[in-house]
């Protein structure tokens, strides 16, 4: 055995490594930690863009994700309400995924009693709505007909927070949330159409390189880039959640696969250093 | 001279919906008694000609002139239902595959093969499954859809989750092994690599953060350089591997529409 | 025990899907009979929905109701044909599958043609960059126009790899796709860092849904 | 775009020529003239990973992807035709768990063929092609205990890998495998490279069924998708110079280039 302490540095059993891991994703469930944030432009700019709607505007934020990418959405999903009911914005929620329809209608719940918002005056769930774009090809020049009814069936058309919204004209912003590429048929059907309307757009992660040259032009006004840019935004409205616990679990892991790359690459060179 | 012909394919009262189906099936059974006696070097050219003719359809759809005011021809209309056609066919084979299911496992149960309660439990699961699925879709009784919830939602969907995160094990125990600098290759995708990792967390993006925007060194801050990596430098390789990758559909495409495939499958004498 | 009990009771679901996650879980230990038993449950339950699936899908919509309901009776052809592929374990006539199989070949290889001009010919057109670019305000816009030659250079490399036939001619190829073969490392690389955050946010999910969702031992 | 002719142009000059270009060469190839094509490592590779398997008395594991059936799940069946010939010859026995019904259909003929024309009809065990579900992780839950149960010495994975190309090519790591892959879903190359011996990039996929079995008409194929692909390239070359010219404003040159890039511009 040339079991010198170079050749066990690269070659750590795999079951050490997958170990290690779980510590550092599990650790900071129970103890959370506090790590650097750099807010990115794209961040701070949906923020920015959220703010600059005037009191009582309207936003329609659309939910389309599902139970496989719970970790990145629903904290998306969590801080654009919350930022919404801060500044006590009409919100309307709604759909193109089943389960989404339901993972969104729970979150907007438990928020919107949070925040003391009332159901029908402060905010309405438009449900589950199939064929994504004949919705929107819709709703630019009709929205109460488009969103006839509510998540339950019950007709929207004399709720009090729907009053005064007759097309795309009198929404301040859209937001979709998606692990998909919606992001283009917005821009095509309805960002396109009315270029004052202001579209966010909160990918998970490993979309995020597609939306760079929208983000470039302005089409789409700014983003949560996955999990990482849910946290920048809960410490933007200061009300750390699920998305700092867990940004606080993956950049360890991001460390330590940096780390396990370059204690290999030290055992690596060392142990060919003695051979020759 | 169509005429005849349309009226007779044309949709038929329901009262009289059964003779029709029967006579479909009669007329379908004749014609396999017929291709069964088709002289055996007349195969091969009616595959050809079934496999051009079913080609011929989605090429001379894209590629037939279209009516400017409704930007369709004479064949944009039966796109949904060849589509539909499509789905069928492919979906009959389903069977072919739960078969070789209950095969395999079917004969580990009855032989009692070591592992043969592993191949009850899977058949058990699927019944399971058939049985609560369809009662959730057709019956309104409140116990067997929660039931079916619980098989769904709290089985299916969660080992689906959890089979996907098993990746990150993986992903480091791979990146572990693979990013050494052994190779010219093998150090770029690693620098590449580490580069991009460390613009992806807060601790990463802190090392750059002084640096400061807008100015002359900004490309230095790493989330400048990760975009560049992905927007100019990936976007370009992306590309031009899609091209090669775009082309060479197209010529297997043509060789299979045009009969001119060859490799075991298409050369065997039938 | 029996607050235990009644937990389970008011939440099979999460309890159950705690238990199969960490049976999935140990094959990252190593292959064990409790992870055989569950993948066998696994594939069961999926086979299970996928004929569920197949019913309600496609031949309840497809089939069933177009024929029974809208009285389009000629749907039963498709059936018929469909059923030749159960000839392809007859020892005779297991030609007649290659009916259905070249049709639905067919089917696939026409339909080349307009996903080509869609997913290429838009790339092919966006690929025309100018290496001279001027910002709105009429300045000229260095990095831009370095950053198109760049993105021309690295597509003509890289496609310059994939030449199969004429690269033994030409030294000037060879080098141009060697380079290209680095690039793509450098893409590779990069797509490899970039998927490492998802995945994470996954397990971190999973991680969740053990102590968070199923134990309640984090909020 | 729906139709060719919402925007003819393009589609006749790049598809329709490279299309005919290809025909043309396959035509011509198959009237007996030599070719040329380089080297594609990953594929010599193939035989080198069965002899190990039959040193070794392990199995051979072949994966065709879990697309549904077309010309990327073809393709991977013409390549394990190729693989199965040889373990038809050797004796090693193969496992081929296949994700969806229609492959899997197509794959037991592909295969029986394959020993039948080797001579060894016997040799075909019906059950080493096994349809496992349609279902993403509930088939590579299944393919990971295969490969750890099996104890798999190589194993070829070629066709439409997602997500779970990783849970594959560890899992075989893990035992030790010789690995060669190849997929048409570039994202998951980088993966495939970590963890694989040896892994083929982008088209070099489409090529692997000529390169195996060197036959006219396929060569003949490969020559004309290069013709294909030197004028795309080409045509990106000479696109960057007209957007550059009408950039400059140049006179008439830059009319010329602006009539180049209209051409082609889509919408």
């Amino acid at each position: 055995m040339q079991g010198s302490v170079w050749q066990k540095l690269q070659s750590i059993d795999r079951r050490i490594l997958y170990a290690l891991l779980l510590v550092v994703i599990i650790v900071p469930l129970f103890l959370p930690i506090r790590l650097p944030t750099v807010t990115m432009p794209s961040t701070q700019r949906l923020y920015d863009a959220i703010e600059s709607i005037p009191p009582n505007g309207f936003i329609i934020i659309s939910s389309t994700w599902s139970g496989g990418t719970r970790a990145e959405n629903m904290p998306q999903t969590i801080a654009i309400l919350r930022h919404a009911m801060q500044r006590r914005l009409r919100v309307a929620v709604f759909s193109f995924d089943v389960q989404g329809t339901q993972l969104s209608l729970d979150i907007a719940k438990r928020l919107a009693q949070e925040y003391g918002y009332e159901y029908g005056k402060d905010w309405v769930h438009w449900g589950f709505r199939p064929q994504a774009e004949v919705v929107m090809k819709s709703m630019v020049r009709d929205i109460p007909g488009t969103f006839d009814k509510d998540y339950d069936g019950k007709p929207t058309k004399d709720m009090p927070v729907m009053q005064g919204i007759r097309d795309i004209k009198d929404v301040h912003a859209i937001v979709e949330i998606a692990a998909s590429g919606i992001y283009a048929s917005w821009i095509g059907l309805v960002v396109g159409v009315n270029p004052d309307l202001k579209f966010g757009f909160c990918p998970t992660s490993v979309m995020v390189p597609e939306t760079y040259p929208y983000l470039a032009s302005g089409q789409i006004v700014g983003t949560m880039e996955g999990m990482r840019g849910a946290a920048e935004y809960e410490s933007l409205l200061r009300k750390p959640g699920l998305a700092s616990v867990g940004m606080g679990s993956i950049s360890l892991a991001h460390v330590l696969i940096m780390l396990l790359i370059v204690i290999g690459n030290i055992g690596y060179f060392a142990s060919r250093g003695r051979r020759s | 001279m169509l005429e005849p012909l349309v009226r007779f394919f044309a949709p038929k009262p329901l009262s009289v919906i059964p003779y029709y189906v029967a006579g479909a099936v009669v007329f379908s059974i004749l014609v396999v008694i017929l291709l069964i006696n088709l002289p055996a070097r007349a195969r091969k050219p009616l595959i050809a000609i079934v496999t051009f003719l079913a080609g011929l359809f989605y090429a001379t759809e894209f590629f037939w002139p279209i009516d400017e005011a409704t930007n369709k021809n004479f064949l944009t209309d039966y796109l949904v239902s060849a589509s539909k056609l499509g789905s069928l066919l492919a979906g009959m084979t389903l069977t072919l595959g739960i078969l070789s299911l209950l095969r395999v496992h079917g004969r580990n149960v009855v032989r009692l093969r070591s592992g043969w309660y592993n191949s009850l439990a899977l058949l058990t699961a699927m019944v399971a499954m058939v049985i609560f699925g369809f009662m959730d879709k057709y019956s309104d009784n409140a116990t067997a859809k929660r039931v079916f919830n619980v098989l769904f939602e709290g089985m299916l969907i969660n080992m689906d989750a959890t089979m996907f995160s098993l990746i990150a094990f993986y992903i480091v125990s791979a990146s572990y092994r693979a990013f050494r600098i052994r190779s010219i290759e093998a150090t770029i995708l690693m620098t590449a690599a580490f580069l991009v990792m460390l613009a992806q967390v807060p601790v990463g993006l802190a090392l750059t953060s002084w640096i400061p925007r807008d100015g002359v060194w900004d490309f230095l801050r790493l989330e400048v350089i990760k975009e560049w990596l992905l927007t100019v430098l990936n976007a370009a390789a992306l590309r031009a591997i899609a091209f090669g990758l775009g082309i060479g559909s197209l010529a297997i495409s043509l060789r299979i529409w045009l009969s001119l495939e060859r490799g075991a499958y298409f050369e065997k004498e039938i | 025990m029996e607050q235990l009990w009644q937990d389970f009771l008011s939440r099979p679901g999460i309890y159950i899907g705690g238990i199969c996650t960490l049976a999935l879980m140990s094959l990252i230990y190593r292959e064990n009979a409790v992870y055989r038993f569950f993948e066998h449950i696994f594939i069961g339950l999926a086979a299970g929905f996928s004929i569920v699936a197949l019913v309600k899908n496609i031949l309840d919509p497809f089939l069933y109701r177009p024929v029974f309901e809208k009285g389009e009776w000629y749907w039963t052809f498709v059936f018929m044909f469909g059923l030749l592929f159960y000839f392809i374990h007859s020892r005779k006539y297991n030609w007649l599958s290659r009916l259905p199989i070249g049709f639905l070949m067919g089917f696939s290889a026409g339909q080349t043609f307009q996903i080509f001009a869609n997913t290429y010919l838009p790339q092919l057109s966006d690929s025309f960059r100018p290496l001279y670019v001027t910002t709105p305000d009429g300045a000229v816009d260095i990095a831009r126009g370095v950053n198109n030659l760049i993105f021309m250079i690295v597509l003509v490399t890289v496609m310059s790899y994939f030449f199969f036939s004429f690269e033994q001619k030409s030294r000037a190829i060879r080098n141009s796709a060697q380079f290209g073969r680095w690039v793509m490392m450098v893409a590779f690389g990069a797509i490899f860092g970039t998927t490492i955050m998802a995945r994470m946010a996954l397990l971190f999910d999973r991680m969740y849904y053990i102590f968070g969702d199923w134990l309640r031992l984090v909020r | 775009m729906q139709h060719a002719f919402e925007k003819i142009w393009p589609v006749l000059i790049v598809e329709v020529l490279t299309a005919i270009i290809i025909i043309w060469r396959i035509i011509s190839a198959q009237r007996g003239k030599e070719l040329f094509i380089r080297r594609i490592p990953g594929l010599n590779a193939i035989d080198e990973a069965i002899g190990r398997a039959t040193e070794m008395g392990r199995p051979v594991l072949m994966v065709p992807g879990i697309g549904g059936f077309g010309i990327i799940a073809l393709q991977a069946l013409s390549i394990f035709s190729y693989i199965a010939r040889s373990t038809a010859k050797f004796g090693n026995r193969i496992l081929m768990p296949v994700a969806d019904p229609t492959v899997y259909t197509v794959a037991e003929e592909v295969i029986r063929d394959a020993y039948q024309a080797e001579g060894h009809p016997e040799r075909f065990e019906p059950d080493s092609i096994r349809f496992l579900s349609d279902r993403q992780f509930a088939f590579a839950s299944g393919v990971a205990g295969l490969i750890q149960r099996e104890k798999i010495a190589s194993s070829f994975m070629f066709g439409e890998f997602f997500a779970e190309s990783l849970i594959f090519a560890e899992t075989g790591n893990m035992v030790g495998a010789i690995q060669v892959a190849g997929t048409t879903q570039t994202t998951q190359i980088p993966f495939f490279i970590a963890a694989c011996d040896y892994t083929i990039i982008g088209d070099e996929y489409y090529a692997a069924s000529a390169y195996i079995s060197r036959n006219p008409t396929m060569l003949g194929s490969l020559v004309g998708q290069d013709f294909g692909k030197l004028m795309v390239a080409s045509l990106c070359v000479l696109g960057s110079i007209a957007a550059t010219l009408v950039a400059l404003n140049v006179p008439v040159l830059g009319d010329a280039g602006k009539w180049l890039v209209d051409l082609f511009t889509i919408r």
